[in-house]
């Protein structure tokens, strides 16, 4: 046999969320957001919390709903053109939002997930991206000093997974989520299909059992997840 | 100008397109050529767009269109997607702009108190793909020239703009300076040269009309 | 002494067995037990090994044994699976000794001039599990201590040790140094403190017999 | 269409192998090890290379055959315990060996294959493999610079391959392939089956296509890929 069940009600994994804990969210736009977590958290509502994603989704979903509902201090994010509520926080200076090259960003994330403490770049070094960041040479190279970006929790978005927490992304719901799922404390994943532990081919899985501590069944997905119509 | 950029497109390349007036190049690319389109939301060989119907809701490019695959695609995350652009596998990006400057700088992400959308993949694919194009309108929407000398706003990267696509011409960036290759039909060069902010170098062997 | 380092794994846990002695825990294990064996070469959920005739040529272990999966199991490359090692996910490792100090220091991996294997993956397993075991023979082939009062030999990680198991004992590496917990039927803690070169600590509360 | 064939002969595929050049070759012990284009690259005897791998497989096979061919002038790698021949050339000094610890060298790769040029740990820092190291300090805490690691070729194994360069691995075989076929300015895989385009489905892919340069077919596996007796 090859370890824990851990599958958990969503309300047991969600309230281990404390208040002002880093929490970092898988997706890139809709696909891949993990909108039944969030949700959650947004009912237990707990706050000041920092949020590491790739955006803030748009307007009344996701990381919005977040936000919205003020329990965002600190945004860590690639992008948030798609979300004037965020823009609008930003400037109005009720939300900390910090930027980082996308590839930063999932660098950044994987850094953590791999246990080591930064890594060096000459991304952004001409950019205002670089003011604050320390700089070392290599070789003579000026480069910039990334620093890991680890989180209390992840909250991941899975197609399918076991109860052991092998996980098993599609299409382009991948994106962060696996980067995320290695680099938080605790890693929670909801899965739109949950199998029996020895379902999934070894080959197939993206995310290892050991990364995953927590595994939350959706016998139904909201409208969040549906195609987006604009 | 779309239709002109295409023939920056050639078989066996990879190639990123921003978001917005870029990814409209797919529209007039021959849906023959052996070209792999990259998307850095994790695909590699991006399909025809869909509309909302056939849509499937996991399969967005960058910009939020819902796409397909193809023969041959791949999906990985979003360090292996950085990956290939950093690790120079990129053969070509077209991205928008707010301002290019004449030493091929370019700005495209942030807009000091007013728009700040965030550097998205820009900077990377800026800096990284082996030769960038920018396409964009000439003019912002207050009539202001986007190709200055200097740019004013926040950089993406410096010195990386190759070459730029706009609705009134087709501009080489060089150490020299900035080269007008060609204008849209209809115009002289005198009024794309008062269009620009930047200083533009004419060729004695003239200006091509697209 | 194999046997006995078996209880070290408790359901639930994710265990790396070393090469060599370590990975004969297996043998003596509870097949129900629900724990997880990860291999450095790219593998959570060791299954039992097989022989020759049974094996699949694509399926080993870091030790190149010939393994199956179970239910469960997954693959990964090595930069994966040394990422489940740094970031902590590792309940338990079992390594083998050259000489391990009353500090905890571990050396393994090189013995300058004479034999020199590499570190493979002991310097991340040492450094990074929960939980660091090891277990080896009390003396080398010419009758010497490898539990030391400090090594000699290039380190593989500092004070990493948190318990050794070997033919003669079972030592806990702590603060105040090493403390002589149980020791082989048949021996005094006389003739163990004897075979030792670090000093033990023996407690009043007595010595177990295993 | 999705891009070039990039199937080859392999006498042309290693013949852009230059004398002095440094080679990464994928596989830990038998498992990935792509024995036929070692073979091939013993057989046209480019000289004076740098060789990065894992481990120097066992006598007789592998990246032993290169070395007792006189070829390779410097080997980084983990661990060469099972290779006597490898230890005694490297006691004899007729072989320069550096060490890594197994995960900074998957690590040093993957950076490469990053397009970054190095990162931070304190993996190793209290060992001898620190000494040559220049170190830096995050939050007060020492850490090693360590460089990304590439080179002019990677010599890779698949099980599966599309002719667009799309690669499966299987079971162990995976392990450092996928990080070097990322790493090196040319790509070079050998595959047990291959398929046509459109055969493999884009989530089950471990390698994308613009990774890789040359696609060898494997038309018969010789006994180096057999089971190991001993």
């Amino acid at each position: 046999m090859i370890g824990a069940d851990k599958t958990t009600s969503i309300e047991a994994a969600v309230s281990q969320i404390k208040d002002g804990n880093t929490v970092m969210i898988g997706g890139f736009g809709v696909p891949g957001t993990p909108f039944t977590l969030i949700e959650e958290l947004v009912r237990q509502g707990q706050s000041g919390l920092t949020v590491i994603k790739n955006d803030s989704n748009m307007p009344g979903m996701g990381v919005d709903r977040l936000l919205e509902n003020g329990q965002v201090a600190k945004l860590i994010v690639s992008h948030i053109g798609l979300n004037p509520n965020a823009v609008r926080m930003m400037n109005e200076k009720v939300l900390e939002v910090e930027f980082c090259a996308q590839g930063i960003l999932a660098e950044r994330i994987r850094c953590a997930g791999a246990g080591l403490h930064g890594f060096l770049t000459d991304i952004g070094i001409d950019t205002d991206l670089a003011n604050d960041k320390t700089t070392t040479e290599i070789d003579g190279k000026t480069l910039l000093v990334e620093k890991a970006l680890s989180a209390d929790f992840a909250l991941i978005h899975a197609d399918r997974a076991d109860p052991f927490g092998n996980l098993i992304y599609v299409g382009t719901a991948r994106n962060f989520n696996p980067l995320m799922a290695m680099a938080a404390d605790h890693t929670l994943a909801e899965t739109e299909t949950l199998v029996a532990v020895g379902d999934l081919r070894p080959e197939e899985t993206h995310t290892p059992g050991p990364f995953v501590d927590g595994v939350v069944f959706l016998p139904k997905l909201s409208e969040y997840y549906g195609v987006v119509e604009r | 100008m779309i239709k002109r950029a295409t023939d920056e497109i050639r078989p066996g390349m990879i190639v990123n397109l921003g978001i917005g007036l870029p990814t409209r190049v797919l529209d007039h690319l021959d849906a023959n050529l052996a070209v792999c389109l990259h998307s850095e939301n994790g695909i590699a060989g991006v399909g025809p767009s869909l509309s909302n119907n056939d849509a499937d809701r996991n399969l967005i490019d960058a910009g939020g269109t819902y796409v397909s695959t193809l023969p041959g695609t791949s999906f990985f995350d979003s360090a292996v997607s950085f990956s290939l652009v950093r690790r120079g596998r990129l053969d070509l990006t077209v991205l928008g702009a707010f301002q290019v400057a004449a030493n091929g700088d370019l700005a495209n992400w942030k807009i000091p108190e007013l728009f700040t959308p965030g550097p998205g993949g820009a900077i990377e694919l800026a800096q990284k793909a082996r030769r960038v194009v920018v396409l964009t309108t000439h003019q912002d929407k207050r009539g202001r020239s986007k190709i200055v000398k200097e740019c004013s706003l926040p950089l993406t990267a410096a010195g990386c703009v190759d070459r730029i696509y706009t609705d009134m011409a087709v501009l080489d960036v060089t150490k020299k300076g900035i080269v007008l290759r060609e204008i849209a039909e209809g115009l002289s060069v005198d009024e794309v040269v008062a269009a620009t902010d930047a200083t533009l170098i004419v060729p004695d062997t003239g200006v091509v009309t697209f």
